[in-house]
């Protein structure tokens, strides 16, 4: 191949487009000065829609450009539009924020629109170097998003912990990586796993110490529990919209990144690599139901669910098959919709002069503001698992698909763990309907959080009527993964 | 090759490197204690006054007188000062501006390593340059010297950058990074007359690397002292003072390379090219130093502001600019050079 | 492979030479000068009182962010030089990705000038 | 052959003690100054494989330009590492654990004789050139921004983004400084600056 040849440029065109606005809403940006960061949201937001369409309109099948490193097949294009779904939706949920807590900055949109670029390269990443600098791409934007509030401690904090701990897992992920190169000669997938099925292979350790520790490094973007630690602390600590942001579009990122990586290059070495990601699960799912039972701050509450729900898409990814990658996407599209719902409520909770972050804040909710009480109750229960509402059946599908690849185990300890995890979910409905009220909370709740509020909420009630099209894109999507 | 043993196979050659280095070294040291003499000289005429005459005829042992001066002088370590830092910085300064010159070609092959990266080799030592500076003002633990080497440090960080810039332009028109071929490439056009303004802003940079005015304000003595050197005395000083100059020369010689030619004369005509290639490298490198003295002598000092905008919102857009430039005239005229 | 390591050793040997004078030259001056340490003598040199606390602390956070800037356009400079050397074999693409390359930091040098990084009080 | 034995042994010696001294050392300053000494050494090391660009660009970017910011940082915030060390006794035997695995994991890939029996099987595409013909910094530009494109441009965006971070997170304006402007100086008129006066005497302006 000529290497001098102009690559295909049309297979990224999104995300050409996506740098070419980001750089556009930055000189925007910095010539309107800081009070145009309002109108640089609503662009940040048509932006990511335009990508959003231009990502359906890409080419079918599965297509490779820039010399094998930039991939677009039908599984890229579910995870990118559930990326830029949770992307845009964080951004709605911020403006509000942005203007009553003092973070009237323009570079807050910029900076989340970039972090997106990033996620959309890691899950288009077809070579270890792709895959890294993608990466990167996202992790550097979030660090600075999470200390963007650089007067309070917490903020600050949260940046430190998310950049130190973030540093450290990039660091053993390219150890992992350089590993695997030395020992197969190549970095692209293909290559690997050709490399990796000659019948030689399996003996060699130098590669399956290499996946060890992109293992690792992968585990900690998805805050899998090994490596869990710093997902409450920077939660608690960072902002409210930018922690909906974290809750939402990297975990769906990183999780896309985690299926490519381990069933296209490393899918020949699924023996080695299924049992440490069964181990992970379970031990995310309990503790994710165990440790969020005491906690009172409903934002690190969050983090423990997250944890708790990254264990329950990992059960997909634990079965290896279509199916279960089927699984762990119609888990993902519902965990953004639930979340993004929650993180609104959330959001809500304002009192005069601050945000309030406690559970015991919510008490007598269903009194002071009905209508909120049953948004935040439909999500409740949804999170919990509770079985007319939307997050019951993404549990399903991803425990049967644990069951036909015979991980029984697994799928009994999934259900345990959702059981038991029930119990804090419910605790926060009890609060609002059963105990005497505090005084309420700000009484006009803004315009497009009433609107995202509403969408969620009957996107996650009324899934069940018509869950085929979510069904379908999964369907195909993994069907592009794993043939 | 038979096996001639330690001493033929390894201690010769590596003998016979060490006299090269010697014959680099110990002339330079001579060239640095007459540049010194020849500055002051050249500032007293341009203010009608004579300049050192008193020590031997015409102040020619001036700069010896100087340097036994110094020798005799006794070294004083301030009380806070941390010892080994402290002596560590005017050895780093003094050596950084010797192992600059082996790789500067003096004439066609007089080389003492003609590696295929000189300027990166180049670029790297004057961006070491850096750390004697620091490590000099953090050492001496006096205040004045902590902010005057602080801000001299990030006078040549912000300068090295469009420095970076105009050796990418140099390199676009030459195509290699060997001294040696930047040289020969200019065989039938000298760089300064194309590239006119970057040889500009790169003479500009070179005065700011090494401190010297108009960019000297970090070690004004009106201002703060002599910056970071405030705490050193006797030798040590020394070492700053030869140290200065040494990299001075090694500036001087870096732009004659890179825009005025080298070892090549003028023109390619009899009576110039008799005039063996050392002797051209020499002339250029006094014209250089010439100007730094000329400058010194006339024009007033930038305060710090007005130093870093210079160096952040002048010199760095034009040279970001001059290097697009040059590529896209480069490449459309098709005159790159075919290596 | 010797070749090319060939022209390194006199670099290599040029610096323990260039070292070695310097550290020969500061011995010399322990050995020839006086030394007749007293407290006034070693006192910082400063006018008025001393300096109440270490004077290596605090200052302008500026610096730090020079250091930054410093760090990515200096990058940004070793990126070029390979560039610059194979202009002629990666012909009008190569030139055009590089000037993608300086344009998006182009943007980022405005922005920096336009929020007033790159100015000094 | 004996000096470059030599030669690998001194810098690769260096680099391991240099690297051990970055943490024992007291003073933050005497550890960045050993993690120099360590970026050095292995730009050495880098020269002895023949890789002289990235040697040279290892020094220019790592040992001028990251160390002088580590440099900075450690002067501004006076962090004595004593207080730091506290904790480490209690986090030893857990610290102990993780580099002992480690360690295991790499004494078995340096036993294991899988080494590269599957890597020549998928030799990578684009073949080195012999080092006389071509320097490896050609050579390097030749790929890196026509094949690699992709990746070239992805670090520009990353540059970027590491500007925008470093600019949102330390920048603060002060308020009320009166700046230069080179160009209102300049533009200033004649006229505006001096206003002739006819001044009768004793009767004042």
């Amino acid at each position: 191949m000529d290497p001098h040849a102009l690559p295909a440029l049309l297979p990224a065109l999104p995300e050409l487009w996506l740098c070419g606005a980001a750089l556009a809403l930055l000189m925007i940006g910095v010539f309107g000065g800081d009070r145009s960061t309002r109108p640089l949201c609503y662009l940040a937001i048509a932006a990511l829609l335009v990508t959003f369409v231009l990502l359906l309109l890409g080419p079918e099948g599965r297509t490779v450009t820039f010399s094998g490193m930039f991939v677009v097949d039908p599984f890229g294009v579910f995870t990118k539009g559930l990326v830029l779904i949770g992307a845009m939706l964080a951004i709605v949920l911020s403006l509000g924020y942005i203007r009553h807590e003092g973070m009237e900055r323009f570079e807050f949109p910029v900076l989340i629109v970039l972090a997106t670029v990033g996620m959309l390269l890691m899950i288009s990443a077809n070579d270890l170097i792709a895959l890294y600098l993608g990466l990167e791409m996202q992790s550097l934007a979030l660090y600075v998003i999470a200390a963007f509030r650089r007067d309070s401690l917490r903020s600050t904090e949260a940046g430190l912990k998310y950049f130190v701990l973030g540093a450290l897992a990039s660091g053993m992920l390219l150890y992992g990586a350089s590993l695997v190169y030395g020992f197969t000669g190549t970095t692209s997938f293909e290559d690997i796993a050709r490399a990796v099925s000659v019948p030689g292979a399996t003996d060699a350790l130098g590669t399956l110490v290499g996946l060890v520790f992109i293992l690792a490094g992968l585990a900690f973007k998805v805050s899998a529990v090994p490596f869990h630690m710093w997902t409450p602390d920077v939660y608690e600590g960072a902002p409210t919209p930018v922690t909906a942001l974290f809750a939402v579009a990297p975990k769906v990122a990183a999780i896309g990144l985690f299926l490519r990586v381990m069933l296209e290059p490393f899918a020949a070495l699924a023996g080695d690599w299924q049992q440490v990601i069964v181990v992970i699960s379970i031990a995310s799912m309990v503790l994710g139901a165990l440790a969020a039972i005491r906690q009172t701050s409903i934002k690190r509450l969050m983090a423990y669910s997250s944890i708790g729900h990254m264990g329950y898409a990992l059960i997909g990814l634990a079965a290896g098959s279509a199916e279960g990658v089927r699984g762990v996407l119609i888990y993902l599209a519902i965990y953004v919709v639930m979340n993004v719902g929650t993180f609104a409520v959330i959001l809500c909770m304002r009192r005069g002069q601050g945000m309030v972050e406690d559970i015991t804040e919510l008490a007598g909710l269903s009194r002071t503001h009905p209508m909120l009480a049953l948004a935040m109750t439909v999500f409740m229960f949804s999170l919990a698992g509770v079985p007319p509402l939307a997050g019951f059946f993404g549990k399903l599908y991803v425990f049967m698909a644990a069951i036909h690849a015979e991980l029984y185990g697994l799928a009994v300890v999934g259900v345990v763990a959702s059981v038991v995890g029930a119990y804090y979910y419910v605790r926060i409905v009890k609060l609002m309907y059963f105990d005497a009220p505090t005084d309420a909370f700000e009484r006009p709740i803004r315009g497009e959080m009433a609107a995202v509020l509403v969408a969620t909420g009957v996107l996650t009630a009324l899934f069940f009527v018509y869950p085929a099209p979510l069904l379908a894109g999964a369907a195909t999507a993994a069907a592009a993964l794993v043939p | 090759m038979a096996e001639v043993g330690f001493w033929g196979g390894y201690a010769w050659p590596a003998l016979l490197i060490a006299l090269k280095v010697l014959a680099i070294v110990l002339p330079l040291l001579l060239i640095v204690a007459y540049v010194t003499l020849a500055e002051r000289k050249v500032m007293a005429a341009m203010q009608l006054r004579v300049g050192p005459n008193v020590v031997g005829p015409l102040g020619v042992w001036q700069s010896f007188a100087d340097a036994l001066k110094m020798v005799f002088k006794e070294t004083i370590l301030p009380t806070g000062a941390n010892r080994v830092v402290f002596l560590a910085a005017p050895a780093l300064m003094f050596t950084l501006a010797m192992i600059g010159w082996a790789v500067i070609p003096f004439d066609d092959g007089l080389v003492l390593s003609d590696i295929n990266v000189g300027v990166l080799y180049l670029f790297a030592i004057s961006s070491l340059g850096v750390y004697g500076i620091i490590m000099a003002g953090w050492a001496s633990n006096s205040r004045y010297a902590f902010l005057g080497a602080l801000r001299s440090a990030a006078q040549m960080v912000s300068y090295e950058v469009s420095a970076g810039f105009v050796i990418i332009t140099v390199l676009l028109a030459v195509g290699s990074l060997n001294l040696s071929d930047i040289v020969e490439a200019q065989r039938d056009l000298w760089l300064v007359i194309p590239l006119f303004p970057m040889f500009v802003i790169f003479f500009v940079s070179a005065l700011a690397e090494t401190n010297r005015h108009p960019f000297d304000l970090p070690e004004a003595e009106s201002e703060l002292v002599a910056g970071y050197q405030v705490e050193y005395s006797a030798l040590t000083f020394g070492l700053f003072f030869i140290g200065e100059y040494a990299n001075m020369c090694l500036m001087s010689a870096l732009t004659t390379i890179l825009f005025l030619g080298g070892w090549l004369a003028p023109f390619d005509v009899a009576p110039f090219t008799w005039i063996p290639g050392i002797v051209w490298f020499a002339l250029k490198i006094a014209l250089c130093l010439f100007v730094f003295v000329w400058v010194r002598a006339t024009l007033p000092r930038y305060r710090y502001d007005q130093l870093m905008r210079l160096g952040w919102k002048v010199f760095l857009p034009i040279s970001l600019f001059w290097v697009a430039l040059t590529a896209v005239v480069l490449v459309v005229f098709d005159w790159l050079p075919q290596t | 492979m010797n070749a090319l390591l060939a022209e390194y050793l006199p670099i290599v040997i040029f610096l323990i030479i260039a070292a070695g004078m310097a550290i020969a030259v500061l011995a010399g001056s322990y050995l020839v000068a006086p030394q007749r340490p007293d407290a006034a003598k070693l006192s910082a040199y400063e006018c008025g009182f001393d300096a109440f606390e270490d004077a290596r602390r605090q200052f302008d956070v500026r610096f730090y962010l020079v250091a930054i800037l410093f760090i990515i356009f200096d990058l940004e400079v070793a990126f070029l030089f390979p560039w610059a050397i194979s202009l002629s074999k990666i012909g009008v693409f190569g030139l055009i990705s590089m000037l993608v390359f300086l344009g998006v930091l182009t943007v980022g040098f405005i922005y920096e000038w336009k929020k007033g990084a790159l100015e000094w009080e | 052959m004996i000096v470059q034995a030599i030669a690998f042994y001194a810098f690769a010696a260096v680099t391991l003690a240099a690297a051990v001294m970055v943490i024992a050392a007291r003073n933050p300053v005497h550890s960045v100054l050993f993690l120099i000494l360590a970026f050095f050494n292995s730009a050495g090391l880098m020269v002895l494989l023949g890789a002289e660009f990235l040697a040279m660009i290892l020094v220019i970017v790592y040992v001028g330009a990251v160390a002088v910011l580590f440099l900075f940082v450690v002067m501004m915030l006076d962090i004595n590492f004593a207080e730091l060390r506290q904790g480490f006794l209690q986090y030893l035997p857990i610290g102990g654990v993780i580099g002992l695995v480690l360690l295991a994991e790499l004494l078995l890939l340096l036993g294991s004789d899988a080494i590269g029996s599957i890597a020549p099987a998928v030799a990578s595409s684009a073949p080195t050139p012999p080092i006389n013909e071509v320097t490896n910094t050609a050579a390097l530009g030749e790929l890196l921004y026509t094949r690699y494109v992709y990746l070239f441009q992805a670090a520009g965006i990353v540059l970027l983004i590491a500007m925008v971070g470093a600019i949102v997170l330390t920048l603060r304006q002060r308020v009320g400084v009166r700046k230069q402007s080179v160009g209102k100086q300049l533009r200033r008129r004649r006229e505006a600056a001096v206003e002739l006066k006819k001044v009768v005497p004793r009767g004042g302006v």
